[in-house]
């Protein structure tokens, strides 16, 4: 058992599955002999060779059919978009057809594939290079979407989603591939992608965010802590389908909730839950709900991406607004 | 200076003039083969009777919108007869010819228009994709199919087909792409029946032959005369035989015409000329057959009199079968969308049996 | 001033602004000879010639390309998608490009192009025909999101949105085209972007929907109001940016709300209206918010395509719910 | 029967050896024109310098990410003073040469990479693309423009550019087919440095030539060395003159090699051969250009010494420039979202005032 970090977690959960099945294949721009733009594939190409781990053609509409036909065959195609921003190419095969392909042979052909892809803002990477856009897949019936924040989460929910037998898109917070480190048993047990995580139990209020925001939130949340605010501090991780009852045993028991994203506000994930709540835990909600988001603007290139991101100050001002509320 | 680096051509078949009659006495081993021959007739005309009463059906409020397939039933049935069982074949929307040859059975094809999944969920080829309705994506998915019988060394192709519309959509280019770069047992049929809806080929492109597009990917690239079965038949089986022995893909335009409106929801009056419509008759496909038949004297009256009624009787028995389905239940609609449905969907389940009432047509 | 359908509007509309504007061209696939499958640009060929009515290749990826690099040269390209299902492969242009070129340039190049479909289900189309992929565009910032749903709306709101200097996502319920006709008059009076219609008053139920289903949810107010309840009635028309203040100052006065809409309901329009008032008015709530969408769930083939779409029944029993919660 | 239907090929063009020795005497007029030679080699040595500057600003912290461009100088050097003010140049990420050639300031390309919007508000070439970084969606902007030039009978003609790999995507195919089908006034470069980032060319497509990818439209396609600069201007001239007498498209695949990592986030030695490396600076076109002006004793030591001083300066100008400039505040990034912004954004504007601090590196 070693300290590996997020990004070594993928890979990790990569391998282990490429060994016990062979059927899983790698597939992408850049993640054989590089091992993908961050390593996520660093390694592979040796142990598994060029058939399993497949350099493709600069194409993403490419990846997503070329992945459609080779899972309708029984094949579990891994495939990685080199950026998030990069998948809108793809959208016609992912929403037109591999989340649709089982429902419209009503289960002749199914696509059991991973739609991989580092998501999210943080590094100062160039334009289209920093976006977080999952409500698009979960918007749309048939897909999963999944985003892991720890090193274990990510090995496990990686797991689960090679295994699962539809399409999963699996975006990767890639601000913290590197952030911290973690004991990571390579011991092939998957995470269930119907269940959300709850990090930290507290009554004052429910805490919800995934994906890189988690550390700032479990920071705050400790923070709180010591001024004797219990946070609920809940890990979304499987977006989609979404685990609202998590959430709404949490609302139950705090009557307050703030929900933190880095995605832009309208029609988010964050809507989601707050229109859940709206809708079923109206008379447990002892304040409004507050999303804390990015803004509906373009995330902008590098120099103004920090003030896009929601900031820790953002965060704990909506905590506060909702703690004081009476 | 300046030196020539790479030099092209793209080849033209034809065997059989628009009367039947041999262009030439050249003509490939099977021209012979009358039993081949007469089950490519056979077929044809069973495909042409399938289409004609597709159409009474929507026209009669049986079915849905429906995209017939009159004036190309040589292309299909041309490379239909030569996929094997364990082949897979991926059609554009107006293939049946194709999906028949391969063992889809008629009445799937109506329950598809008729708007029923099950349409989709062939019990003859268990591989082969269904319809693919958005253009030009179902490349795609061939060369995902491909990639996998190369990956394991299997020995079996796939084929897919698309028009000549299609091919200005950048996934068509994208398939063609990679089954160059892979060298995928795959081969392509462009369907150029001189129309996408009211565009004609012309608009499409500036190239000359929408064959040369494979050039794009160094493939060899064939043109061939869609309503001449021999020919098609022929230059499918030099495709084909590559793609087994593990020489890589073809791109192979078939010329034809669309002998009908675009759909059923279409009128082509609007904007097409009646002239070259009717001129188009002229050169289809099963009197060019029939006539060659006849002349190997494989064929006569009688024959033709027992087919039509052969033919009626199988197409009325799957539209018997189409009619007396028994509707999904609305939960069916939830059913496959994931192997297992996750709970989350409980209560839209629920909601949906109470509200949802019955299919209906 | 006649009696028009809403695709006679939207014919009208796009006449009249060819008219008044020499760089308005349109764009599309069949929509020159063939006037469109729906016959919405019938007519113009004839009127504007081949260099103003343009039938394009058959690829949408690259309807919306040339649409941005003629908008940035100051045409003003009215593009049409034949169906909604088919703007996916269009989705990079428009999320990646049109969406963000004014912001990413700092203004110097723009892109005042509308992307014309029709949308939505109910008319026992194929597959592929009969989706309501609103909240894709409503999430996606820099975009406007238009949503008709009479002849006369049609009419202001389309005009405005080739006058817009904005993309303008346009969506015509294809339902509707010619369920209704209006008198029209061929004014040139642009509705305004940002107001949502409130097309019936009432203190009971603020009911909000948009599209088609304006229609079933207007005979189902007129049936209330026969029975003495009083549904306030929005049609909410300008999608996004969302003027979500109509809405608010409605539930303010009614304290209910049901929401009804075509699309899946995952992260939808209508979870961004339920989320905004359990952020915003949350005090003025006297009773759970509903959604009656179409569910989450691949829209099915025709057969099974009604039993999809909120029924009368449906909204009904939901409206009754809300009425009745105490 | 069989016929030939369509012929093609395709033809190379190279001036200059390696040494920058004239390979025969049938030169381009402008092989004398040694005001214009001149011009081009301070361009590419100013460029270079230019280039060799933003990586040492991003290795110490002074910009983000950057994409050089060394050994790929003569490709936009040389069509990029072909285009004429009020053309439109539509250029890839890797392209500085065009785009400075075309009046794009030093500087907007520092701020670019360093992150701030404004660098891409361009104050020379007002109707120019900015940098695309999804790669061949610019391709379809071009034909965009192209098309708007066309319709409005104007005498002007866009250039595009893109990677050998970007040609991958469907979406340069489809400004290819566009571009046939409606005679634009367009002409796409094809930067075929030999890998895309870790994938060689011969990965990306079983094509033999990246320029026959025109030939899908029937484009008339070219390659050229591209680091003989006397080759590409010269198939430029040929291509611009075609665009402007309204003949339509070219497609021209320059031959060079990515002389640096792909990117400063990028480690070449991971996949790449240091021999095939080292070997490709022997091609690399500055030293070349400069040998060949020997050669015409149109270049000496003095006048290089002379010319390093100037283009450092030049350089240094620009970052300061660049490094001098007041960050935005944080508002921003709403101010252009839309020409007026909607009401709706009121709050949000006003929270990230409160939270947003200003600009950052
Ligand atoms: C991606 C996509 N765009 C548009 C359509 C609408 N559409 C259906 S058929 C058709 C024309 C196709 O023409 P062609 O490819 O020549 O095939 P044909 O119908 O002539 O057999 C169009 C535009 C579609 N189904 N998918
Ligand atoms: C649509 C898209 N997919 C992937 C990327 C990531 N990416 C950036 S550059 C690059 C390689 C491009 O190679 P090539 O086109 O040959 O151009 P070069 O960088 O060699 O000049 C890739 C994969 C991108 N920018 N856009
Ligand atoms: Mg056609
Ligand atoms: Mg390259």
């Amino acid at each position: 058992m070693a300290e590996i970090t997020l990004v070594e977690a993928i890979t990790l959960a990569l391998a282990h599955e490429m060994k016990q099945d062979k059927d899983v294949v790698v597939l992408g721009e850049d993640i054989g002999a590089n091992g993908g733009v961050f390593r996520a594939t660093d390694g592979l190409l040796e142990t598994y060779g060029p058939e399993r781990v497949l350099d493709t053609p600069l194409a993403e509409a490419m990846i997503a059919g070329l992945s459609i036909g080779m899972a309708a065959q029984g094949m579990k195609p891994v495939a990685e978009f080199q950026f998030e921003g990069f998948i809108y190419p793809a959208m016609n095969q992912i929403c037109n057809h591999a989340a649709r392909i089982r429902n419209r042979t009503r289960g002749r052909l199914s696509c059991p594939a991973v739609f991989r892809a580092p998501w999210g803002g943080g590094i100062h990477a160039p334009e289209h290079h920093s976006d977080s856009p999952e409500a698009l897949f979960a918007h749309t019936p048939g897909l999963r979407v999944v985003i892991p924040s720890s090193p274990a989460r990510a090995y496990g929910l990686l797991l689960a989603s090679i295994r699962d037998p539809d399409p999963v898109i699996f975006f990767e917070p890639k601000r913290i591939y590197r952030l911290v480190k973690q004991n990571v048993e390579d011991n092939g047990e998957a995470l269930p992608l119907d269940r959300a995580f709850v990090l930290s139990e507290g009554d004052d209020l429910t805490l919800v965010t995934w994906g890189a925001l988690v550390h700032e939130c479990s920071a705050i949340v400790n923070a709180y802590h010591k001024q004797g605010v219990n946070i609920e501090l809940i890990d979304l991780a499987t977006i989609s389908p979404i685990d609202f009852d998590t959430i709404a045993e949490s609302v139950a028991k705090t009557g307050r909730c703030v929900i933190v994203q880095e995605a832009p506000q309208t029609c988010s994930v964050g809507s989601e839950i707050a229109a859940c709540l709206a809708e079923q835990c109206l008379t447990d909600l002892e304040a409004p709900v507050v999303r804390v988001s990015g803004y509906d603007t373009v995330m902008p290139f590098l120099k103004l991406e920090k003030s896009y991101l929601p900031s820790v100050d953002r965060i704990k001002a909506s905590i506060d607004e909702v703690l004081e509320y009476a | 200076m300046k030196k020539k680096v790479a030099e092209f051509d793209i080849e033209y078949y034809q065997f059989l003039d628009e009367t039947g009659k041999p262009l030439s006495d050249d003509l490939p081993d099977f021209a012979t083969d009358v039993e081949l021959l007469t089950d490519m007739y056979r077929r044809m005309v069973l495909y042409r009777a399938f289409d004609k009463k597709a159409v009474v059906l929507q026209r009669t409020g049986k079915m849905g919108t429906y995209a017939p397939t009159m004036g190309q039933e040589a292309i299909g049935t041309g490379f239909g007869l030569l996929l094997e069982k364990e082949d897979v074949y991926v059609p554009y929307y107006r293939d049946y010819p194709a999906m028949f040859c391969h063992g889809v059975k008629l009445e799937e094809i109506y329950h598809y228009w008729g708007g029923d999944e099950r349409g989709c969920d062939y019990q003859g080829p268990k591989e082969d994709f269904p319809i693919s309705v958005p253009i030009a994506t179902q490349c795609l998915h061939a060369a995902g199919i491909a990639t996998a019988i190369k990956l394991r060394k299997q020995k079996r192709m796939v084929a897919v087909s698309i028009g000549e519309g299609g091919t200005s959509e950048g996934e068509f280019y994208e398939a063609v792409n990679v089954a160059g770069a892979w060298q995928l047992p795959l081969v392509f049929f462009i369907n150029n029946n001189q129309w996408a809806i009211s565009v004609p080929a012309s608009a499409q492109t500036g190239a000359e032959t929408f064959a040369q597009k494979g050039l794009a990917s160094g493939l060899p690239c064939i043109q061939v005369d869609g309503n001449d079965i021999l020919a098609v038949h022929h230059v499918s089986k030099l495709a084909f035989e590559r793609a087994r022995r593990g020489e890589g893909a073809t791109v192979i335009e078939a010329l034809t015409y669309r002998l009908c409106d675009h759909t059923t929801a279409d009128d082509a009056t609007r904007y097409r000329d009646t002239d070259e419509y009717n001129d188009s008759w002229k050169r289809e496909p099963i009197s060019r057959l029939r006539n060659y038949l006849v002349s190997l004297n494989a064929w006569n009256e009688e024959r033709e009199i027992a087919l039509e009624k052969e033919v009626n009787q199988e197409v009325e028995a799957a539209v018997e079968r189409y009619l007396t389905v028994t509707p999904e239940p609305v939960e069916k609609m939830f059913e496959h969308l994931y192997e297992t449905l996750p709970e989350a969907y409980e209560n839209q389940v629920e909601l949906a049996k109470i509200f949802g009432g019955k299919a209906h047509g």
